[in-house]
């Protein structure tokens, strides 16, 4: 079972607290009726997964709040965890080891 | 090669088992190959034998970064089944389940394919909708599907509870008698044994780096662990690492790769007929040839590469099990392990062509690969021989997915009201 | 008394007599035995069969690793469990147990035929045969090698026992209470960290229980033990026995299985038999000690055979010799030791053979004093005896040569090929292995937790270095928390350090081909099994292993994966780290699935959900169905009705007067802010605009793939407050939908969600009369402004009431929502008022045949997760205006707009018949199959308008009104006529009123 | 009901219901805390999990932009908040009903809690909150003194709660 850090309780919890909620900074497009069909299937399901550092969404259910994680899915742990709607932080070289 | 038989068997015996040769040699890459077919699991070397038996293609290298069969074929449930809801997937599965009956003797290789039965559970009204769905649409495919009352379920499955206050009160199943289980190992190293015999190059222990594309864009080769290979049509059937090697081809999948636990029990005497599957608790049940109970639960919630998979998931699994079948819980747990299953938003697998010229895919089998195993190898193989997909697999295409025509077994079991 | 036991040795209570049978035969033990060692004091050693050979089996170990004295034990009627290890169990009065996989009896075992034919059963015979003719696998080959399979037998009834799990948060975890793993908690328990230290055994103490001659800190090792608990104890370490940790998971989780009353003669009321723990450690520190290795020769596996250290155990922690007259094999030092105490113990050691050259002047002295021969470079090269060794065979060595040998008479054989350190937990995380030459064993490499490894573990031998070993892994755990502590050290005197060197199937003078050298006792894998497998094209260790079976008994390898690796390496001329290590998997040593359970059984499996209405649905004789969480009532029968009379009963009263129905499962979710209508407009296809405040609307919400989600009606109570209900599975999840996209995609708007689900309690009204009922009960509705599909707060029989005017029956309707608590005063007060009206309540199946006569639809029933808006004729609920809203893009996807969808028209047969509910349709009845089907029956009822009628999807459904198409059921094909979904009053006349 | 004697010698927790209160959940975006704060006449905390009390009115911060109020029944608060709503737009829904609150205390309460917590109660600190699961159930677990818990359950989920605790009393009774 997963430790995460909810950076809007600024604590370190248990993954039975927490709901996976798939990749992160996928934004919905402010006009999807300009969408081709492609890029269209590409924000339905195109998904980069990742083997390795993976930005993905959580949603503690102490607060309520989705948040963004950056974890590594060869070894599962989590290299930083940040609110939503902040900027997709670009990963470290110290955060990777 | 030798071939297997108790008679066979029996010289052998009498001379020590000196004579046995190896099944398969550890070749080591050759420049350039007709096809290479990236990962060597139940998929992969079933469709190189396909290839050199049924097309004349021979100059085929099957190349996996591990051991052969060691990815989900060795860590599967082995359960084999094809009475699923939709045409497009009763038809694939049950092509596969044709090639099962005959696969240890077409192989030369005991697969031990046991014909004991899937029992489905219906838990609540909707379920029973749902299967006696399944059941009508499986009678007029020609798959074999019945619906069974909850005695007749009780009747099939001695162990199985019945009582009504259950918390998921058993109300009936859908049962296949001609689906069943088999012996995972067996089947990756039969095809190997069978692809190798008839020249196929099986190189282990070699990762994949990139799939390399010339300036038309088609594929040209793969760059490996141990140098560039040169080939024309690569064929990726590497299950949960899909993704990535596809990436480096410059094509993104609609996939995501989720740890799928699985467990056994200590091995006891014969108690449990057949197999059980169900989807409302995701527990999943069988008995093996060594007497282990062989179980199987649903993919954790994050995506993963880690072949690890968390406690929670196994002890609501174990619980689920014991609830259906309370005279388990003194039973013991010997081993439990991970695998890693790619899943498409559908839930149904992709198997075809791509936007790619010489560049084919057999993926997204999320929990259900093993069951496909021959039929995706027949179909792979076919639609790599003849650069375009057999009717079987037509629909299964990544185009599917911009046009919206889903073939979605996940969402048609999709509860409301 | 017992013949092998010596008076007052051990730590078994001698005055406490205990008696337990075995296969019907009682014998006497003492509190403290384990089955193992109150048998072995009979001087039974024949314990159990083998899976494939069924070879007579004697215990090997004296602990959690036994392969071979695996044995059926039984408190009463469901608390039978097999496959218990002997050496475990400890004896509890009125324990019942009896050998497994034998008949008829253990000494005579007819299976024993197949160790006759053992040459048949080489590696992976199974897949070279059976093949032949095809139909004799089904019926004869797979039954018969099913038939042998197996252990012990299953229970066969439900187990009366309690599970229980408990979660544990420490700073320090310690895996074993050896010497390691007692001086790492002494180390840890400095300056106040929270320490617990736990051990698979009764007793703490690990090797040094039988070791009692060893001194540390002048005191003699029990001593010194029992002080040094008392110290943890007194500094506040929590210390658990019978407690095996047996999985290392993520972050520091590990899994500990406490066994709790499986020793007890009467264990308490309500007490739970096992209790899983759910550890999360700041720190972890695995002192888990190593696992001795059987030598690999010739009849290494006869009842007598036995690994020296055991018999060591036997002898100081039960007080019992394994034999008058043993011989001692090894390639380790500490075999030596065993044969000593053994000596001094009475036993005539019959001699001590060692395959090395060079052995330490010391013991030799040890053996010359006592009168044990010794004979260095020199191995057993086979053994005599049938149910229990008579002799063994002793043969001068020479690398691979072999002299002549001779018999010598021994009662039981002690080996020892040295020590593995028990590195599955490290394992468990992932953690690298090194090989390490000079032990020829694999160590601790890289490590990806928190955690130390500590003592015998780590490869290090002799109680001096393991004890300091400890003390620094313990400091360095401490540290590792960022708290201070001093390290310590201890002096040891009587010391037992050693060295050995590692073999692979030692030679015989005897026939090579006949050899027999076991590797897996259990699944009986031999030397010559691994070589063949190799032979074939096994290189991966995984390979070998899968292909022999070796590792893969209920020991998971303890006894046989590296004396597998060295042979395997050997056959294929590579070192073992190029030919690896299988990984291990957790559990650590088999566990119960009960302790998996915990409390997920019986009525605290999972949660059912009830309404605040269900006593009274139960009080009133209400048969329930599940549906998502909740228990719901389906039906009311009268005495003699069955489901059908009830339903119809139920469905005519409401269409001729009043029926009540529970629907407080709906799910409900408040809507409130200034952006409330911007947001419904965005999340739901319907246009909310215009909907005026005391008015309500039918919801429509679609996956942003564009099918139909969920549904509902939504109640405007003011400008910026909508009252939005779901179906009952889909409360959390449209919640949750609705939560991503406020939180995610729309942060700027200002309005916020609550669940109210369970705030309000939800009662339907359904009839002719139901307004007419229930004017007189409320107060705060104008009702000359109070048209279908109206919504006001106000009170209902005095209650703070939500009243929506709607209908899911066609018939006038209300739907009564108050406050929870006073959820039953609602119902019977209604029922009261009712009276007059022959009220009758109603469960979900007549709603479900209510909604079908008017062509409602229910999501997930008449939708599947495939059907879009238009496919469901709800074109009508989507804003044309609207620019965008969830799942509108993909409407316009190419095969979402293509003709030939499936569309969902109603059904009626032509002979009356009832269709059944996923029934199949086709266009052609007569053609072959695979038929081409067009759709399936979604929803079938016997109605209240005197014939089935049915609703269904068909592809292009919409352009086949009034056409025939065909339902072929087994019993014959039904014809049925596409109509409207609506079959009930189609000018909702009846909703005016 | 609360204020009955303690009895530890049968069970070392006693697990009581409480009486009902007025149970509101208010969200307001972080800009406008303060207004409604001073509106309801509390200071509303800002940390997750901490409380303030004003009068018989207490106030929970369940998130950034949610707080739990509880306060006597019958007491008013909607009114000043809907006064100020214009300038502090936001959400006052009552949920007095949607749960019910048990009483758990005595010595070996964290024990109890410990059984279906995955988190670490003795890590919440005497006088603040947390919302986090008891087995499958989300509950709001108030820490009112070292060995003195409330816990809020969804109504429909108490029977499920309930019994769980009675088997681990039981445990504690059984003294294993």
């Amino acid at each position: 079972m997963l430790l995460i850090h909810c950076p809007y309780c600024e604590d370190t919890l248990p993954e039975l607290e927490f709901t996976y909620a798939g990749e992160a900074h996928i934004a919905r497009p402010a006009d999807p009726s300009a969408f081709s069909d492609e890029e269209w299937r590409d924000f339905l399901f195109i998904r980069t997964n990742a083997r390795g550092p993976h930005y993905e969404r959580w949603r503690h259910i102490g607060c309520g709040r989705f948040f963004n994680a950056l974890r590594d899915t060869v070894s599962d742990r989590f290299l930083m965890t940040y609110k939503a709607g902040e900027a997709r932080p670009t990963l470290t070289q110290e955060a990777a080891e | 090669m030798t071939r297997f038989s108790a008679f066979s068997l029996l010289q052998q015996a009498l001379n020590g088992h000196k004579g046995w040769r190896e099944q398969w040699p550890d070749s080591q890459p050759k420049a350039e190959y007709d096809v290479v077919i990236v990962g060597a699991g139940g998929h992969g070397l079933g469709a190189a034998y396909y290839l050199a038996k049924e097309h004349g293609i021979t100059n085929v290298a099957v190349i996996d970064k591990g051991w052969l069969g060691g990815g989900n074929t060795g860590r599967n449930t082995t359960i084999i089944r094809s009475n699923y809801l939709y045409d497009e997937s009763a038809k694939l599965y049950d092509h596969a389940l044709d090639l099962w009956d005959n696969l240890s003797q077409e192989l030369n290789y005991n697969v031990m394919y046991s014909k004991r039965g899937v029992l489905m559970l219906a838990h609540n009204v909707h379920d029973v909708q749902s299967f006696q769905r399944h059941v009508n649409s499986n009678r007029l495919n020609g798959v074999d599907n019945r619906w069974l009352t909850k005695e007749e379920c009780k009747a099939f499955c001695p162990p199985l509870n019945i009582s009504p206050d259950a918390r998921y009160p058993v109300m009936g199943g859908a049962l296949q008698m001609r689906a069943g289980t088999a012996r995972h190992d067996a089947v990756a190293w039969g095809y190997a044994r069978a692809a190798a015999a008839r020249g196929v190059d099986i190189i282990q222990n070699c990762a994949v780096n990139a799939i390399r594309r010339g300036p038309d864009g088609a594929v040209i080769g793969v760059d490996t662990a141990k140098g560039f290979i040169r080939a024309k049509k690569v064929a990726v059937s590497a299950a949960g690492n899909t993704s990535v090697v596809m990436d480096s081809a410059g094509l993104r999948m609609p996939l995501e790769s989720f740890p799928l636990q699985a467990l056994v029990s200590e091995p006891v005497k014969p108690i449990f007929p057949c197999v059980v599957m169900s989807n409302t608790v995701h527990a999943y049940i069988s008995q093996s040839d060594k007497g282990e109970l062989v179980i199987g639960s649903g993919t954790d919630q994050y995506t993963s590469y880690s072949q690890r998979g968390g406690m929670p998931l196994i002890e609501h699994t174990v619980a689920a099990i014991c609830e259906v079948f309370p005279i388990f819980t003194r039973m013991r747990m010997l081993r439990k392990w991970g695998g890693i299953v790619d899943v498409t938003p559908d839930r149904s697998a992709i198997l075809g062509k791509t936007p790619i010229k010489g560049l084919y895919v057999n993926c997204g089998w999320g929990t259900g690969g093993f069951k496909a195993t021959p039929g995706a190898a027949h179909l792979l193989a076919y639609t790599v021989a003849k650069d375009e997909p057999h009717p079987l697999n037509a629909p299964f295409t990544l185009e599917r997915f911009t046009t919206g025509r889903l073939i979605d077994e996940a969402a048609a079991a999709a509860v409301a009201h | 008394m017992s013949r092998y036991r010596i008076p007052g040795k051990g730590r078994v209570d001698h005055s406490a007599p205990v008696s337990f049978t075995f296969d019907g035969k009682t014998y006497g033990g003492l509190r403290g035995d384990t089955v193992a060692s109150a048998l072995l004091a009979h001087g039974v050693h024949l314990m159990g069969r083998s899976f494939k050979y069924h070879r007579p089996r004697g215990a090997v170990t004296a602990g959690s690793e036994e392969p071979n004295a695996l044995i059926g034990t039984s408190r009463g009627a469901g608390q039978f469990e097999p496959n218990t290890r002997a050496t475990v169990q400890e004896l509890r009065a009125g324990l019942v147990t009896e050998s497994q996989n034998k008949w008829p009896n253990l000494s005579f075992d007819v299976g024993a035929v197949n160790d006759r034919a053992y040459m048949l059963f080489s590696a992976g015979f199974y897949y070279k045969t059976f093949m032949w003719p095809k139909s004799f696998w089904d019926k004869v080959y797979e039954p018969v090698i099913r038939g042998a399979a197996g252990l012990g037998k299953s229970p066969t009834e439900p187990d009366p026992d309690r599970y229980a799990s408990r979660y544990l948060h420490t700073d320090v975890l310690i895996v074993g209470a050896g010497p390691a793993g007692i001086a790492a908690a002494l180390a840890a328990a400095q300056s106040g960290a929270d320490v617990t230290l736990v051990d698979e055994n009764p007793e703490m103490g690990g090797s040094l229980l039988s070791d009692p001659a060893v001194q540390i800190d002048g005191k003699p090792a029990w001593d010194w033990v029992d002080a040094q608990l008392a110290r943890l104890r007194a500094a506040g370490v929590r210390l658990m026995t019978r407690t095996t940790a047996i999985g290392y998971y993520h972050q520091n989780m590990v899994g500990l299985c406490q066994r709790l009353t499986d020793h007890l003669d009467n264990p308490p009321k309500g007490a739970p038999r096992e209790r899983m723990w759910r550890v999360r450690a700041g720190q972890v520190v695995l002192a888990q000690g190593a696992l001795e290795k059987p030598l690999v020769f010739d009849g290494n596996d006869r009842p007598g055979v036995m690994l020296a250290g055991a018999a060591q155990t036997y002898l100081h922690k039960y007080g019992v010799k394994v034999g008058d007259n043993p011989a001692i094999v090894t390639s380790h030092d500490s075999a030596w030791y065993a044969a000593f105490d053994l000596a001094d113990n009475g036993a005539r050691v019959a001699a001590i053979i060692d395959t090395r050259d060079v052995v330490r002047p010391d013991l030799l002295d040890g053996a010359r004093k006592r009168g044990i021969e010794a004979l260095t470079s020199h191995t057993v090269t086979t053994t005599r005896g049938r149910l229990r060794v008579k002799s063994v065979r002793v043969a001068p060595v020479r690398g691979t040569h072999v002299g002549t040998g001779r018999s010598i008479p021994c009662d039981c054989l002690l080996m020892s090929g040295g020590w593995t350190p028990s590195l599955h937990l490290f394992s468990h995380t992932k953690g690298s292995l090194a090989w390490d030459t000079t032990s020829q064993t694999f160590l601790p490499d890289r490590k990806t937790e928190e955690c130390e490894i500590a003592g015998a573990g780590r490869g290090l031998w002799g109680y001096e270095s393991v004890l300091a070993d400890g003390a620094a892994a313990g400091l360095r755990a401490l540290q590792g928390l960022g708290r201070a502590g001093h390290d310590a050290s201890f002096t040891v005197a009587n010391d037992r350090p050693g060295t050995g060197v590692s073999h692979t199937e030692l030679p015989t003078d005897g026939n090579a081909g006949k050899a027999r050298a076991f590797i897996d006792f259990q699944n009986d894998v031999t030397a010559k099994d691994i070589r063949l497998a190799v032979r074939e094209g096994m290189r991966s260790i995984e390979h070998v292993k899968r292909y022999t079976t070796n590792g893969m008994a209920t020991d998971q390898g303890k006894m046989s994966n590296i004396n597998g690796l060295m042979i395997a390496a050997d056959a294929l001329g590579k070192a073992p780290p190029q030919v690896g290590l299988t990984t291990f998997r957790p559990p650590y040593t088999p566990t119960s699935f009960g302790a998996f359970c915990g409390y997920l059984r019986g009525d605290t499996f999972q949660l059912t959900r009830k309404t605040p209405i269900d006593p009274w649905a139960e009080a009133n004789g209400a048969v329930f169905e599940p549906v998502a969480q909740w228990r719901r009532a389906w039906y009311f029968p009268k005495p003699g009705e069955d489901m059908h009379a009830a339903v119809l009963r139920e469905c005519k009263a409401t269409r001729a007067s009043l029926g009540i129905f529970d629907a407080s499962t709906l799910g409900k979710i408040e809507v409130a802010g200034p952006d409330a209508v911007e947001f419904m407009n965005r999340m739901y296809t319907n246009p909310w605009t215009k909907l005026q405040p005391g008015r309500c609307r039918y919801g429509l919400l679609l996956g942003e793939d564009g099918f139909i989600r969920d549904d509902g009606v939504i109640g405007r109570l003011s400008s910026d407050l909508f009252h939005v209900t779901t179906t009952t599975g889909g409360a959390a999840r449209v919640l949750t939908m609705m939560e991503d996209y406020l939180q995610t995609e729309w942060p700027e708007l200002d309005v916020w969600l609550t669940s109210t689900t369970e705030q309000w309690a939800t009662v339907a009204l359904n009839g002719p009369n139901a307004l007419k009922m229930l004017k007189p009960l409320v107060e705060g509705v104008d009702w000359e402004d109070f048209p279908h599909m109206s919504c006001a707060e106000c009170t209902v029989a005095g209650l703070p009431a939500r009243l929506f005017r709607l209908s899911f029956t066609g018939e006038i309707g209300f739907e009564v929502n108050v406050p929870a608590r006073h959820g039953l005063t609602l119902w019977t007060a209604l029922m009261e008022a009712g009276k007059p009206y022959d009220i009758c309540p109603y469960g979900t199946e007549t709603m479900h045949v209510l909604r079908a006569e008017k062509g409602y639809i229910i999501v997930g029933q008449d939708t599947d997760g495939t059907v879009t808006p238009a496919d469901a004729g709800l074109e009508w609920a989507i804003g044309k205006a609207k620019k965008d809203f969830v799942g509108k893009r993909s409407l316009s996807r190419p095969d979402i707009v293509a003709k030939g969808r499936k569309q969902l028209v109603g059904l009626l047969t032509e002979d009356g018949s009832l269709l059944q509910e996923g029934a199949q349709i086709v266009l052609d009845p007569n053609q072959p199959k695979p038929m081409k089907m067009v759709g399936h029956v979604t929803s079938s009822y016997q109605s209240t308008m005197g014939h089935p009628i049915a609703m269904a999807v068909i592809e292009g459904g919409f352009d086949k009104m009034g056409e025939t198409v065909f339902v072929p059921m087994p019993d014959g094909v039904r014809k049925a006529r596409i109509t409207s979904t609506v079959f009930y009053d189609p000018s909702n006349e009846r909703l005016k009123a | 009901m609360t204020n009955q004697k303690h009895q530890f010698d049968a069970s070392p927790v006693l697990v009581e219901d409480m009486a009902p209160v007025l149970r509101l959940s208010l969200r307001v975006k972080p800009a406008h805390r303060a207004s409604l704060g001073q509106a309801l006449g509390l200071d509303l905390p800002t940390r997750v999990g901490a409380r303030v009390a004003a009068g018989g009115t207490e106030a929970l911060c369940l998130g950034p932009d949610e707080w739990l109020i509880t306060a006597p029944e019958g007491t008013d608060l909607t009114t000043p908040a809907r006064a100020v709503y214009a300038d502090a737009p936001h959400s006052l829904v009552d949920i007095s009903d949607r749960e019910v609150t048990l009483r758990l205390s005595g010595p070996s309460v964290l024990d109890l809690l410990a059984a279906c917590c995955p988190r670490d109660v003795a890590a919440i600190p005497v006088g603040s909150a947390a919302r986090t699961v008891f087995d499958s159930a989300t509950v709001v677990l108030w820490r009112d003194g070292p060995t003195d818990f409330r816990m809020d359950i969804w109504r429909s989920f108490a029977p499920h709660v309930r019994a769980l605790l009675a088997q681990v009393q039981e445990e504690f009774v059984a003294g294993l």
